[in-house]
C-alpha cells in the first residue's frame, strides 16, 4: 500500500459508516466492528480522494505561483505521508502539553496541565523514559478550537514531539483529531466524553459513555428512579449523551419528562429550575458544563429542590467544581465518575499527597486530572514495551498495558485505544469531597459505540 | 496631476513589492507550518481591509464582522464537507448528531461548487445589505450601531451552536479532507491554498484602494465626518454607508471561506463577540484609515498572538489589552499615523515660508 | 442657471414635547430676494429653517417654486434646490477644499462616475472657487482654513450644488469687519441669480445688505418689510427689551462683539 | 396558572438582575455617553469583594450586608481611576472608548485570574436567602426564591436612590447640568471634570452592588462580567439614552420576554429571539423607548 492510501484510510472509515447508516434501503448496519476490523477488505471497494495537484495553469494564479507550484511538484514525495518525525537526538524526548491556559476553559484545563506536569516530573525523577528525560513543550489552546488545531500542528511539525497530552472539550478534540491523524502523531485525551469516536492516533484515557453515563443510569434505576429530567449545556457532549439516555430509558421502562439546554456560559437558570420543578421528576440527569453549574444549583436550591426530593446526577462536576459552586448548594447530590479524591488505595494516596505538596494543600484532585496523570504513565509503559518512541510501534505495543492508577487498575484496550475503567457513583459531602456510594466492582470494557447494548443500535 | 501619477507609481511599486514578498520570499523562507500560519494571518488581514473601509473611512465600527466571516466560512466548509462525504452521503457530523437521513433543503444547494463559491461572498453581502438598509435608514449609528452589531454576532453564534444536527454545534465543521478535489493534507496543495489567499488579499487591497481614492471614497469620508451635512448636499448617507458595509461584509465572507482550507476548521468560536472585536484590533493598531496600516496591523497582531502565546500564555491577554489601550487612546491613527506625521512634518518645513492668510473673495458670481 | 424660485410658508407649526417653537408662521420670500430673519434668541428662526429643510417634522405648508416640501426627506428637499448652512461652519475638515466642492457638486452623479477617480476639476467647481476666492487654497484640507474661509467654502458648496434657495444661519458670526463686508457683497452678487435667506443677529450687517427683513418673536412673525419699515415698527422696538430701535440694535451688537 | 404566575415572577426577577447590572450604565453610558466595556469587570470586582470579605467576616448574612457598601466603594474607586487615567481623554471619541475599555476589561479579567485563580470561587449565602416563600400552596405550589426577592428589593432601592440623587441633590443637579450643556455648565462655575469623575464613581459603584447581588444567583469568576455586559448595554439602548424610566421598564420587559420565550422554546432560541426583537424594536424607535426630543438634531 502506498503512502497515499495510507492517509486516506481513516477518512474512508468515516465514509463507510455513512453508507452504513444511510443505506438506500433504509437499513441500519449497526456492526461497527465489521467496518473497523475489516478495514483492509472494505478499503479496496471505496474510491479515495484523488490526490490531484493543482496544475501550473490554474486560473487566477500568477506566474510566480505557477513556478513555485511546479517546484513543489518535483519533490512531491512530501513529508505529510510519513509518520511524524520525532526528535530523539539528544538525551531528552519532547512531549506536547496542549491545554487552554487562557479563556473560558482555563478553569478546568489548568488543573489537567498541573497533573500532567506532576507525572512528568515524577517520571524524570525516576530516570525518564528509555533513558531520556521527558521535556514538556507547553502550548495554550486559549479555549479556541482553531487555535488548538494550530498549536497541535506546531507541536508535531516544529517541536517534533513524541506524543501530545491534552484537550478537554469535545470540540477541541474534534479540531485536532485530523491534525494528529494526518501527521500520524499520538494524542492522549484525558477527559470523559460522549463516545461514538475511535481515532487510530488518539488514546482516550477518560471514560466513554458505557463507563460513566450508563452506570449512572443503572444506579438511578436500581434506586427506583423512573422519571428523569435532562439538563445540559448546548454542545456536543450533552446532546449526544442525552440521545443515549433517551434510548436507555426507552429500553428500561424509564420516562424522560423534559430535556433542556442552556448556551455554554449561560448563568440564568430560573426558568429551567421552574420547568424541572413543575415536571415532578424522580431525578435530574445533569450534563451542564462549567459556570452554568453554579447558577443551576443556586437556582435549584432556591426553588426548594433538594437531593432528597429530586437528586441530581452530574457528570461534569468534579472536586474542583464542587469547590467553586460551594457544598452549601451541592450537599448530597450525586456524581458519576471513575475517580474521586477519596478513592481508596495506595496509588491514590501517593497521587493526592504529591499533588497537594506541589500545588497547595487546598487544591483538590479530580477525575480528569487523574486520567491525565495516568495517561503519561501509560505512554511511558507503552514506549518501554515497544522500546521505541515511534507512534506506530507504541500503538502496536499498547494492547494489554496495565497501570496501577489512583483510580485503581486500568488496562489499555488496543482495539479501541480506550481504557478498562471502574465506574464509581459518588455523593457530594458537606466538606466538598465526594464519597463513593457505589462502584461497578471491576473495570468495565470500553465500548465507545455501545455495540454491546441492543438498545443503542440506532444511535450511531 | 503629477501628484496623482506619483501616487499611482508608488502604489504600483508597493504592490509589486508585496507580491514579491508574499509569493517568493515568504514561501522560500518559511516552513510549511509557518506558511500555513501566515495564510491564516492573511485571512484576518482580508477582514481588516473591509474594516478599514467601513470603520476607518466610513466611521462604521463594525463589531460584527465575525458574522460575515462565519457565513463565508460555513458556506465553504459545508460544501467541502458535502463533497468529502460523496454524493448521497451525509457529512460525518450529521450522522453522529443528526436525526435526519438526508441533507436539509437549505444545505442542498451547497453541494454545487459554483453555488457555494458564489455564496461565500454573496451571502454575507446579502445579509449585510438587508441588515444595513434597515439599520442605516433608521439612522442607527455610532455607538448604537456598534452595540447592535455585537449583539447580532452573539445571537448568530448562539444560534449556530444550538443547531448541532445541521451545523455541527460548538464543534463547528472540522476534519475537512479535500478542497475541490485536492487533498488538503498534501503540503503542495496547502501551499497553493496559501497562494490563493495571498492573491485574494492583494486583489482585495487593490479593490479597496480603488474605492478609497474614487469619488465615492471621498464621499464616504464626508459621511463619516458629518452625515447631516452630506444629507443637505442631496445625498442619502444611508446608501453611502451601506455600500461600505456590504463591501466589508463580502471581504469578511471571502476571508472566512479561504480560512477553511487554510486551517481546516470553522466554528462558532470564530463568530461571536470576542473574535469580532479581535478582527478590529489589528486594523486599529496598524491604522484604521490606512489600508497598508490595517493590513500590516492585522498580520502583526495575529503574529504577536501566536508568538506571545507560545512563550507566555497569560501575558498575551495583558499584551492584547495594552494594545487596545495604547493604540486607541494614545495613537488613534494607529502606527500608520506615525508615518503620516513624519511625512507631514517634512512637507510643512518645505511650505512654511508661504504664509496662508485669509483671502477675501473676489470675482464674478457663479 | 435655473430660474429663480420663491418660498411660500403658510401656517407653519413645530412643537417639541408640548413646547411650540414655531407657531403658525406665514412667510413669503420672493424670487431673488435677500431676506434677513431676525429676532431674539428662542424666537424660532433656526427651527423655521430646520422645518423647511426637513430636519424637524412640521405642520402647515411650505411651497418652494410651487412644490410642497413638507413630508419629503432631507436629501430630497436638498435635491429640489434648497441648500443651507449651520451656525457653526460644517465643512468636511479632512477633505480638501476642492474635494468639498466636488462632493457638493455631485449629488446627481451615477454609480459609475462615483466609483472612479476624479481626474479633472469640474468646470462649475473651478468657477465657484473663483467666486468665493479659494482657488489658491483648493488643495488645502478644509480643516486648516480660517473661520471666514470655512463660511465661504460652505456658501461655495451651495453654489456648486446649484441651489435656487440659500438658507444661511449666521454666516458672519465671528468674522472681522473686512470679512463681513466681503461676505455681504458676495451675498448680494449671489442674490442676483438665487433667492437668499439669512438668519442674523448683527444689525449693522443687516442694515448694510438686507433687501427685506422679517422679525420673528415667540414663534410668530412680528413684522415684515424693508429695513427702515421694520426699524420703525413699535412692536419690534417693544420686543427688543422695550428699548428704542437704536438702543436695541446697540445692545445686540455689543453682545455679538 | 401557577406556571404562568411562576414564569411572570421569574421574568421579573431576571429583569431585576438586568436592571441592577444596567443601572450603573444608565449613568455612565446613558448620561455621559461613555461606552465602558469594563463595566462588567466592575461587577466582577463587586463579587470578588464579597468573596474576600467572607474570608474575614464569618457570618454570611453580615458579610453580605457589609459587602454592599464596600463593593460600591471598591468598584466606584476603580471606575474613578479608569475615568482619570483614560476616559477623560476620550469624551469626544465614544467608539474609541468602547475599544479602549474592552482592552481594560481584558486586563482586569486576567488580573482577577492571577489574583484569585482561574476557577470560580464560592461564597456562602446566608440561610435566610437560600430558601423560598410559598405564595400559593397545594399540590402545585408557587414559590418565590428569597434571593430573587432580595435582588428585586435591592434593584428597586438602587433605582430610588439614584433617581433621588439625580433629582434632589446639588450633585445630581450638576450632573444633569453637565449632561445637558457642558459648555454652559463650565462657564457657570461647575467643574465638569469633577462632575464627570463623580458620576463615573457612582455608576461604577452601582456595578459593584450588582456584583454582590450576582453572588447569590450565579458563578463568581473572572469572566462573569463579560457574560452580562452586552445584555446590559441593550437595556440602555432600548430604554433610551439618559432615561432612567426607560431603563427600568425595558429591564423588566426584556426579563419577562426572556422567561416566557425560555419556557415555550429553549434558552438558546429565547436568547436569539430576544435579540431579534430588540433589533426590530430599534427599527421602530431608533432612539429607544423614551427620548428627549431636542430642538436641533444636528
Amino acid at each position: 500500500m502506498d503512502r497515499t492510501s495510507g492517509t486516506s484510510r481513516y477518512t474512508i472509515i468515516g465514509k463507510l459508516d455513512a453508507r452504513a447508516t444511510t443505506a438506500p434501503e433504509g437499513l441500519l448496519i449497526p456492526s461497527h466492528s465489521v467496518v473497523l476490523r475489516d478495514k483492509g477488505v472494505l478499503l479496496s471497494s471505496v474510491p479515495s480522494i484523488h490526490r490531484r495537484r493543482f496544475l501550473a495553469g490554474t486560473a487566477a494564479v500568477t506566474a510566480v505561483v505557477a513556478l513555485s507550484a511546479c517546484g513543489a511538484k518535483t519533490d512531491s514525495a512530501s513529508s505529510s505521508d510519513k509518520a511524524a518525525k520525532i526528535d530523539v537526538s539528544g538525551d531528552t524526548v519532547k512531549v506536547g502539553l496542549l491545554n487552554s491556559l487562557s479563556g473560558t476553559m482555563a478553569i478546568s484545563e489548568v488543573t489537567v496541565r498541573n497533573s500532567l506536569m506532576l507525572a512528568i516530573d515524577e517520571i524524570n525523577a525516576s530516570g525518564g523514559v528509555l533513558g531520556k528525560k521527558v521535556k514538556p513543550i507547553s502550548e495554550d489552546g486559549a479555549s479556541d478550537w482553531p487555535t488548538f488545531a494550530e498549536k497541535a500542528s506546531k507541536l508535531i511539525k516544529e517541536d517534533a514531539v513524541a506524543a501530545t497530552f491534552g484537550c478537554w472539550t469535545s470540540a477541541s478534540r474534534k479540531a485536532v483529531k485530523p491534525v494528529f491523524e494526518k501527521n500520524k502523531s499520538l494524542l492522549f485525551y484525558p477527559v470523559q466524553y460522549e463516545g461514538l469516536e475511535e481515532s487510530p492516533y488518539i488514546f482516550y484515557t477518560g471514560a466513554t459513555t458505557n463507563q460513566q453515563i450508563i452506570p449512572g443510569l443503572d444506579y438511578l434505576k436500581s434506586q427506583g428512579k423512573k422519571k428523569l429530567y435532562l439538563v445540559g449545556s448546548d454542545y456536543v457532549f450533552p446532546r449526544t449523551a442525552n440521545k443515549e439516555i433517551r434510548a436507555y430509558a426507552k429500553a428500561n421502562g424509564m420516562t424522560i419528562l423534559g430535556e433542556d439546554y442552556a448556551p455554554l456560559g449561560s448563568t440564568e437558570f430560573s426558568t429551567i429550575a421552574n420547568k424541572v420543578k413543575a415536571s415532578k421528576a424522580d431525578a435530574v440527569f445533569n450534563t451542564l458544563n462549567g459556570d452554568s453549574n453554579v447558577a443551576f444549583f443556586k437556582e435549584y436550591k432556591s426553588a426548594g429542590l433538594t437531593a432528597k426530593t429530586m437528586p441530581v446526577v452530574s457528570v461534569s462536576i468534579a472536586e474542583e467544581e464542587v469547590k467553586s459552586i460551594g457544598p452549601q448548594y451541592l450537599a448530597d447530590q450525586l456524581t458519576a465518575w471513575n475517580y474521586y479524591q477519596t478513592t481508596e488505595g495506595a496509588a491514590n494516596e501517593k497521587f493526592v499527597k504529591a499533588y497537594k505538596a506541589k500545588y497547595g494543600q487546598d487544591k483538590p484532585t479530580s477525575d480528569p486530572m487523574e486520567a491525565a496523570y495516568t495517561s503519561v504513565y501509560l505512554w511511558k509503559a507503552m514506549v518501554e514495551k515497544a522500546k521505541s518512541f515511534d507512534p506506530e510501534k507504541v500503538k502496536a505495543a499498547s494492547d494489554g498495558i496495565t497501570f496501577d492508577a489512583p483510580e485503581g487498575e486500568v488496562t489499555v484496550d488496543g482495539a479501541s485505544q480506550h481504557l478498562y475503567k471502574t465506574a464509581r457513583i459518588g455523593k457530594i459531602g458537606s466538606d466538598g469531597l465526594i464519597e463513593e456510594v457505589w462502584n461497578s466492582g471491576k473495570p468495565i470494557k470500553p465500548d465507545p459505540y455501545l455495540k454491546g447494548y441492543d438498545w443503542a443500535s440506532g444511535l450511531s | 496631476m503629477n501628484l496623482l501619477k506619483g501616487r499611482s507609481a508608488r502604489a504600483a511599486a508597493g504592490f509589486a513589492g508585496a507580491a514579491a514578498l508574499l509569493f517568493a520570499v515568504a514561501p522560500l523562507l518559511l516552513s510549511d507550518f509557518r506558511l500555513g500560519l501566515l495564510a491564516k494571518y492573511l485571512c484576518t488581514a482580508m477582514v481588516a481591509v473591509g474594516i478599514c473601509l467601513a470603520w476607518g473611512r466610513g466611521g462604521l465600527l463594525t463589531l460584527g464582522q465575525g458574522v460575515f466571516f462565519g457565513l463565508g466560512g460555513y458556506a465553504m466548509a459545508m460544501h467541502l464537507k458535502i463533497a468529502d462525504a460523496g454524493p448521497g452521503n451525509l457529512p460525518d457530523f450529521m450522522q453522529l448528531y443528526g436525526t435526519a437521513t438526508e441533507l436539509p433543503w437549505w444545505w442542498q444547494p451547497f453541494a454545487n461548487p459554483l453555488f457555494a463559491l458564489a455564496a461565500t461572498v454573496l451571502l454575507p453581502m446579502a445579509v449585510a445589505a438587508i441588515l444595513g438598509s434597515f439599520i442605516f435608514r433608521r439612522r442607527v449609528k455610532g455607538a448604537y450601531f456598534a452595540i447592535l452589531s455585537q449583539a447580532l454576532a452573539a445571537a448568530f453564534a448562539i444560534w449556530l451552536i444550538g443547531q448541532q444536527a445541521t451545523t455541527g454545534g460548538t464543534n463547528g465543521l472540522t476534519d475537512i479532507q479535500g478542497f475541490f478535489g485536492y487533498a488538503l493534507d498534501d503540503p503542495v496543495n496547502q501551499r497553493m491554498v496559501y497562494f490563493v489567499i495571498a492573491a485574494a488579499l492583494l486583489l482585495l487591497i487593490a479593490l479597496a484602494r480603488q474605492l478609497v481614492h474614487s469619488r465615492y471614497g471621498e464621499l464616504l469620508v464626508a459621511v463619516r465626518d458629518s452625515e447631516e451635512r452630506v444629507r443637505f448636499l442631496g445625498y442619502n448617507p444611508a446608501n453611502v454607508k451601506l455600500v461600505a458595509y456590504v463591501v466589508a461584509a463580502g471581504m469578511a465572507g471571502l476571508a472566512g471561506a479561504l480560512f477553511v482550507p487554510a486551517v481546516g476548521i470553522i466554528s462558532p468560536a470564530m463568530i461571536g463577540i470576542v473574535p469580532s472585536i479581535e478582527f478590529v484590533i489589528g486594523a486599529a493598531v496598524g491604522g484604521r484609515a490606512s489600508l497598508v496600516g490595517a493590513v500590516l496591523g492585522a498580520v502583526g497582531v495575529a503574529w504577536a498572538k501566536t508568538a506571545l502565546s507560545e512563550e507566555f500564555p497569560a501575558a498575551w491577554t495583558y499584551f492584547q489589552g495594552l494594545l487596545f489601550i495604547v493604540a486607541l487612546a494614545f495613537l488613534p491613527g494607529g502606527l500608520a499615523s506615525l508615518v503620516g506625521l513624519v511625512r507631514r512634518r517634512m512637507a510643512s518645513q518645505a511650505t512654511d515660508s508661504e504664509e496662508t492668510k485669509p483671502v477675501v473673495p473676489v470675482g464674478e458670481a457663479a | 442657471m435655473t430660474e429663480l424660485a420663491g418660498l411660500e410658508i403658510r401656517q407653519l407649526r413645530v412643537s417639541f414635547d408640548g413646547f411650540t417653537a414655531v407657531d403658525g408662521v406665514d412667510l413669503d420670500v420672493h424670487p431673488g430676494d435677500l431676506r434677513f430673519l431676525i429676532g431674539p434668541n428662542g424666537a424660532g428662526k433656526t427651527t423655521l429653517v430646520d422645518a423647511v429643510t426637513g430636519l424637524v417634522r412640521a405642520e402647515g405648508s411650505v411651497l418652494f417654486g410651487g412644490d410642497e416640501l413638507l413630508g419629503r426627506s432631507v436629501h430630497r428637499i436638498a435635491r429640489s434646490g434648497i441648500g443651507r448652512t449651520f451656525q457653526t461652519a460644517t465643512v468636511f475638515e479632512e477633505l480638501t477644499v476642492l474635494q468639498n466642492l466636488d462632493i457638493a457638486a455631485g449629488a446627481g452623479r451615477g454609480m459609475w462616475t462615483m466609483l472612479r477617480r476624479r481626474r479633472t476639476v469640474p468646470e462649475s467647481v473651478a468657477r465657484t472657487l473663483e467666486t468665493v476666492g479659494l482657488t489658491e487654497l483648493a488643495d488645502s484640507p478644509a480643516g486648516t482654513l480660517a473661520h471666514g474661509q470655512k463660511q465661504w467654502l460652505e456658501i461655495g458648496m451651495l453654489l456648486v450644488q446649484d441651489v435656487r434657495l440659500l438658507l444661511l444661519d449666521e454666516p458672519v458670526a465671528g468674522m472681522s469687519h473686512d470679512e463681513r463686508q466681503a461676505t455681504g457683497e458676495l451675498l448680494q452678487r449671489i442674490s442676483e441669480e438665487r433667492t437668499v435667506v439669512v438668519i442674523e443677529h448683527d444689525m449693522d450687517f443687516m442694515r448694510s445688505f438686507a433687501r427685506s427683513v422679517s422679525v420673528l418673536h415667540a414663534g410668530k412673525v412680528l413684522s415684515e418689510g424693508t429695513v427702515a419699515e421694520v426699524q420703525a415698527d413699535p412692536q419690534v422696538q417693544e420686543v427688543y427689551l422695550g428699548h428704542t430701535a437704536a438702543e436695541a440694535t446697540a445692545d445686540v451688537t455689543v453682545q455679538e462683539a | 396558572m401557577t406556571v404562568i404566575l411562576g414564569q411572570t415572577f421569574t421574568g421579573i426577577s431576571i429583569g431585576a438582575v438586568l436592571l441592577l447590572i444596567a443601572l450603573g450604565l444608565s449613568l455612565t453610558f446613558g448620561q455621559m455617553n461613555v461606552i465602558n466595556m469594563a463595566h462588567g469587570e466592575f461587577i466582577m470586582a463587586g463579587a470578588y469583594t464579597t468573596y474576600v470579605l467572607q474570608k474575614s467576616i464569618t457570618g454570611a448574612g453580615i458579610s453580605l450586608l457589609v459587602a454592599l457598601p464596600v463593593a460600591f466603594l471598591v468598584s466606584g474607586a476603580l471606575g474613578a481611576l479608569l475615568e482619570w487615567l483614560l476616559i477623560r481623554r476620550l469624551y469626544l471619541r465614544p467608539l474609541d472608548t468602547l475599544l479602549v475599555t474592552w482592552g481594560v476589561s481584558l486586563m482586569l479579567q486576567q488580573l482577577a485570574r492571577d489574583i484569585f485563580g482561574a476557577p470560580n470561587v464560592q461564597t456562602r449565602a446566608p440561610d435566610w436567602l437560600t430558601g423560598n416563600i410559598t405564595l400559593i400552596g397545594g399540590d402545585d405550589p408557587l414559590t418565590v426564591a428569597n434571593s430573587r426577592l432580595f435582588i428585586l428589593g435591592l434593584a428597586v432601592a438602587a433605582v430610588v436612590a439614584l433617581s433621588l440623587t439625580l433629582r434632589l441633590t446639588p450633585l445630581g443637579r450638576r450632573i444633569r447640568g453637565v449632561v445637558q450643556n457642558r459648555d454652559l455648565a463650565e462657564v457657570s462655575g461647575i467643574s465638569t471634570e469633577r462632575v464627570d469623575r463623580t458620576a463615573f464613581f457612582l455608576g461604577s459603584g452601582l456595578a459593584g452592588v450588582a456584583g454582590v447581588a450576582l453572588t447569590l444567583v450565579g458563578p463568581i469568576g473572572p469572566t462573569m462580567g463579560t457574560n452580562v455586559i452586552i445584555d446590559a448595554f441593550l437595556v440602555i439602548v432600548v430604554g433610551g439614552i439618559g432615561q432612567l424610566k426607560g431603563t427600568v421598564i425595558v429591564a423588566f420587559v426584556l426579563g419577562v420576554l426572556q422567561s416566557v420565550l425560555e419556557y415555550s422554546t429553549t434558552v438558546s432560541v429565547a436568547k436569539v429571539l430576544v435579540l431579534v426583537a430588540i433589533v426590530a424594536f430599534l427599527q421602530w424607535r431608533p432612539q429607544g423607548l423614551y427620548t428627549l426630543r431636542t430642538r436641533s438634531l444636528v
